[in-house]
């Protein structure tokens, strides 16, 4: 998408990530773009999201993007502490939201972020599923987020399903529990409304062609008739974007090879200092 | 109890449950001295791995891996799981991180196994063989049966212990108390021992009951290179010298001769000391 | 919220959970409430219960109850529910402490049932039908299927509460997290409402969260007769008071025209007031 | 048995109780009785036991025994804060002891709290089988205690099985786990040794005889040829006993009637002094 000077490519998709929160449910704060987006939604959207520092700190805190400080948070504000049999029983009991970063999602809504190629003789080994197949199997909305739409991470069918998708199995297996809602990419904002719950354009991004889109897929996806365009994000959304990020580190996941390892390590110098302005408190606490 | 004396009790082929999660609170202190032993054959039993698991695979002591997760978070991929995943070297089984825990839970509540619903139209069912599909007995509802995890010895790290066991986790407790309970042997490494009466004013952060261990070692900085709230942050700079030193088998021995064959208060010395940690990575 | 308004929220009918442990924190203001409603034919489910089924028996407001103990401890029998299942006039089912937990627990987990060796080799089996025996899909193991229990609303009262919904809970915990977590709705009543701020300071005391209640009352006293740790001990003396007057209908009837149907200003005075209830109650 | 000026007959039974514990295991005070075997115990005969407050409340501490108190001594003494969760964890675990005072015992250690004639159809509706069902398939040790040894509480069958014992129904569903171990009454302690896992004498309390004891059961207790005399309490043992209940709570197990309500008023009122006495911090607290 072309930019706009009034806010970065990163602030517009925060934006429209946190415009999907509503309700009083807890959220999850484990990247930066998901950490931004709870706070963003609980300021001006979603006011009452209990928002974790964490995947799995305190509760009713106001996370920081940061690299290694986010339990500490919860020390600096308090917050609620929590446990990780507390999490899985709000994700059971679909009291829980969470933006998902898959390195592959596919024309269902499969996610993947265990392994490219086959999953005994791996081209990539990546992670393992970690906790995706508990949040598609049990919430009743999930959110994805993809910072590069490309074929290579919106596929037709991905390697290996770390998170279930729509379609026959889940139908038969999951019935009502959970399912894909939402992907929001650097080209738009995509649901699984397609025929038999395939992805769907919902709207795009200011500047953004349908046949870019098309081009950039793995398979077709389903658009309508007319198309809107994504919200821009409000001067506030951004400036509090701004303020609860000083560090930048939302810019980091937009990056990669030695800018990224540069930008890297100047916030890992400086977060503490950030840290301990934002919560004074917490230099008293040693 | 002492690093040796822990090492001691853990057998080539024991099945080890570690605590934690990724970059925060791994008993590292511990691993590495495991490490250093000529144990081999280990079964790695871990809910969310991270250098815990990488180390341990790139000294050659495991045979097997039990995991939902193993990687460096914001610093990328696990050098040495991703090797041996990609090479087929050791036995992988991916399990999915309430499933671990509901496998360690099967077993604190004796029984063999746990349902859910966790892992149905994923792929994880597919090449996790432990997993069995059944009908509920009430209902005919097709759920996941969970096998119970049975490590033979667990291996945590916590803020602040008393001599008898009990530990206070003042972060985030991860899956640790699951692992402590679970294994038939728990160890327990610990910034400080406290007295018992210091540690009751910890209230509900004594977490790790001594009913549930069987032996305590203070070994202060013993997460590092991960961290441990609120005393410390991950040392990234060391976590990254580690993943440069994962590149080749030379550099790898470098990293092990100066950070794995040597004992604790050694390897502290060779982060620069402990003015050094406390400057670069006390919050 | 008010306490009509809670009630308002229970239809005949619906099955409710009730916190506390026989003469501890129990939701007594709350039950009174629902026991002077026009409101039947409630199921209720309770682990330890006390004088909450038992009063609730007594106006004739339930049709089943769900227990694993219902008794007044130390002071004897529970004589309502004693008569009651003497008399066979409800519906009764014997289950016991963690299977309640357990039935609780598989609803939060959404799992249809729960495993477990508790009950075999006793006649908990064979007189309560909701249980069911089956053999483990692994290795052919019997156990107990103990069945999700779904409760419409949960009761539960703490020591502090938020007004958005966070509790503080001091003494001990009883099973209310878990009726919070397993009802439809959840109900709490506190002694009294803090704010969100001065709440974060009690740390992993605050154990009710608020994405599972619906609405809190600010009700002081409001487990009296029971006790509330630290605030106050149980009150023996009225609870010797409400055996009396159990043992004819007369009796009972002048029980609860002076305790149940009135409100809870009137109910504090009634006991003397909160200056008598301090000096008798207070630890 | 006769009485000995040197110890009262709770004195006696509560030291015979203590000297059952063993290891390093959490005890639960769930009555007068059980609290003060397992503060002695731990002073004398078991120093690794973790002694709670009450069935559920902190670790660590001094049980008080008390009518009402039990969770407060917690707050008294600070302790460790435990869970329902917890308390059942130590229980499936085996890492968890208790005395439990059953309305029934039988010829197999079966033991009933629920119910007198037929459950449907109760004589009697006493109180549900709590968490005894637990504690009697999961515990390698179950301890039982009886302070009036009649045909009325030692009885050939327990009308209701709320406590599993020996016999082809456990063997056949719970294989290893648990089973009753020791019976303790005011004539002798038992145990299951018999033929087929039935009752047997362990040893008689001075003065007591076997025809006593067979005359008071509701069937024939398996006995050796030569019957040991149980040990009786020493000074110290009755001392700890004395220093730890000065409100003598442990009487009123062995009281019923007036006397027994009189005695419950008076302790009652004096509580919460005597609370403060033990443990001088708690007047602050409020």
């Amino acid at each position: 998408m072309p930019l706009d000077e009034r806010y970065a490519l990163d602030e517009f998709l925060i934006t429209t990530m946190a415009r999907q929160f509503s309700g009083e449910v807890m959220v999850s704060s484990v990247t930066a773009f998901g950490a931004l987006a709870a706070l963003l939604a609980k300021a001006r959207y979603a006011p009452d999201l209990a928002v974790l520092a964490t995947p799995e700190s305190g509760m009713e805190v106001t996370p920081m993007p940061t690299l290694s400080l986010g339990q500490f948070l919860t020390d600096a504000q308090r917050g609620i502490p929590l446990t990780m049999e507390e999490i899985f029983d709000a994700i059971f009991t679909d009291h829980f939201r969470i933006w998902i970063n898959p390195a592959q999602i596919d024309r269902h809504g499969n996610t993947n972020i265990s392994v490219i190629g086959d999953w005994h003789q791996p081209k990539v080994a990546m992670v393992g599923s970690r906790g995706i197949p508990e949040d598609t199997s049990h919430l009743s909305q999930i959110f994805y987020y993809v910072l590069t739409h490309s074929r290579r991470t919106v596929v037709e069918q991905v390697d290996f399903r770390s998170g279930a998708g729509t379609g026959p199995d889940r139908d038969a297996t999951l019935g009502a529990h959970g399912a894909p809602s939402v992907l929001v990419t650097d080209l738009g904002v995509f649901d699984f409304t397609g025929p038999g719950g395939t992805m769907a354009v919902r709207s795009l991004h200011p500047g953004v062609t349908l046949e870019e889109v098309q081009e950039k897929s793995g398979f077709e996806i389903h658009a309508p008739g007319s198309i809107p365009v994504t919200d821009p994000p409000t001067e506030e959304d951004v400036q509090i974007i701004r303020d609860a990020d000083p560090l930048e580190v939302r810019k980091l996941e937009l990056l990669s090879g030695p800018e990224a390892a540069e930008r890297f390590v100047s916030i890992y110098e400086r977060e503490r200092q950030a840290l301990h302005a934002a919560w004074p408190r917490l230099g008293k606490l040693g | 109890m002492t690093v040796d004396q822990v090492v001691a009790d853990i057998p080539s082929g024991s099945t080890v449950a570690i605590g934690g999660s990724s970059l925060s609170r791994k008993p590292m202190a511990l691993i590495r001295a495991l490490a250093r032993s000529s144990v081999k054959d280990l079964r790695l039993i871990v809910d969310v791995g991270g250098p815990d698991v990488d180390l341990l695979i790139g000294t050659g002591s495991v045979s097997e891996v039990i995991y939902a997760f193993v990687g460096f978070e914001v610093l990328g991929l696990a050098p040495h799981f991703r090797r041996a995943r990609q090479q087929q070297a050791l036995r992988f089984e991916e399990w999915t991180e309430y499933t671990v825990m509901a496998g360690l839970d099967a077993t604190i509540k004796r029984v063999p196994f746990l349902p859910t619903h966790a892992g149905l139209a994923t792929d994880v069912l597919s090449v996790n063989t432990s997993f069995r599909r059944f009908q509920d007995p009430f209902h005919g509802e097709e759920l996941v049966a969970v096998p119970a995890l049975k490590p033979d010895v667990a291996l945590i790290h916590v803020n602040y212990a008393d001599a008898k066991g009990n530990g206070v986790i003042l972060g985030d407790g991860h899956v640790d108390v699951l692992c402590a309970k679970a294994a038939r042997r728990t160890y327990m490494s610990c910034e400080r021992i406290i007295s018992s009466d210091e540690l009751q004013r910890y209230g509900r952060d004594v977490q790790i009951l001594r009913v549930h261990t069987t032996g305590v070692v203070e070994l202060p900085w013993g997460a590092h290179p991960t961290g441990c709230a609120p005393d410390y942050r991950a040392d990234l700079r060391h976590l990254q010298d580690y993943l440069k030193h994962s590149a080749n088998e030379d550099a790898w021995r470098e990293y092990a001769d100066q950070y794995i064959y040597t004992d604790p208060s050694r390897y502290l010395e060779r982060q620069g000391g402990v003015e050094a940690l406390l400057a670069r990575l006390k919050v």
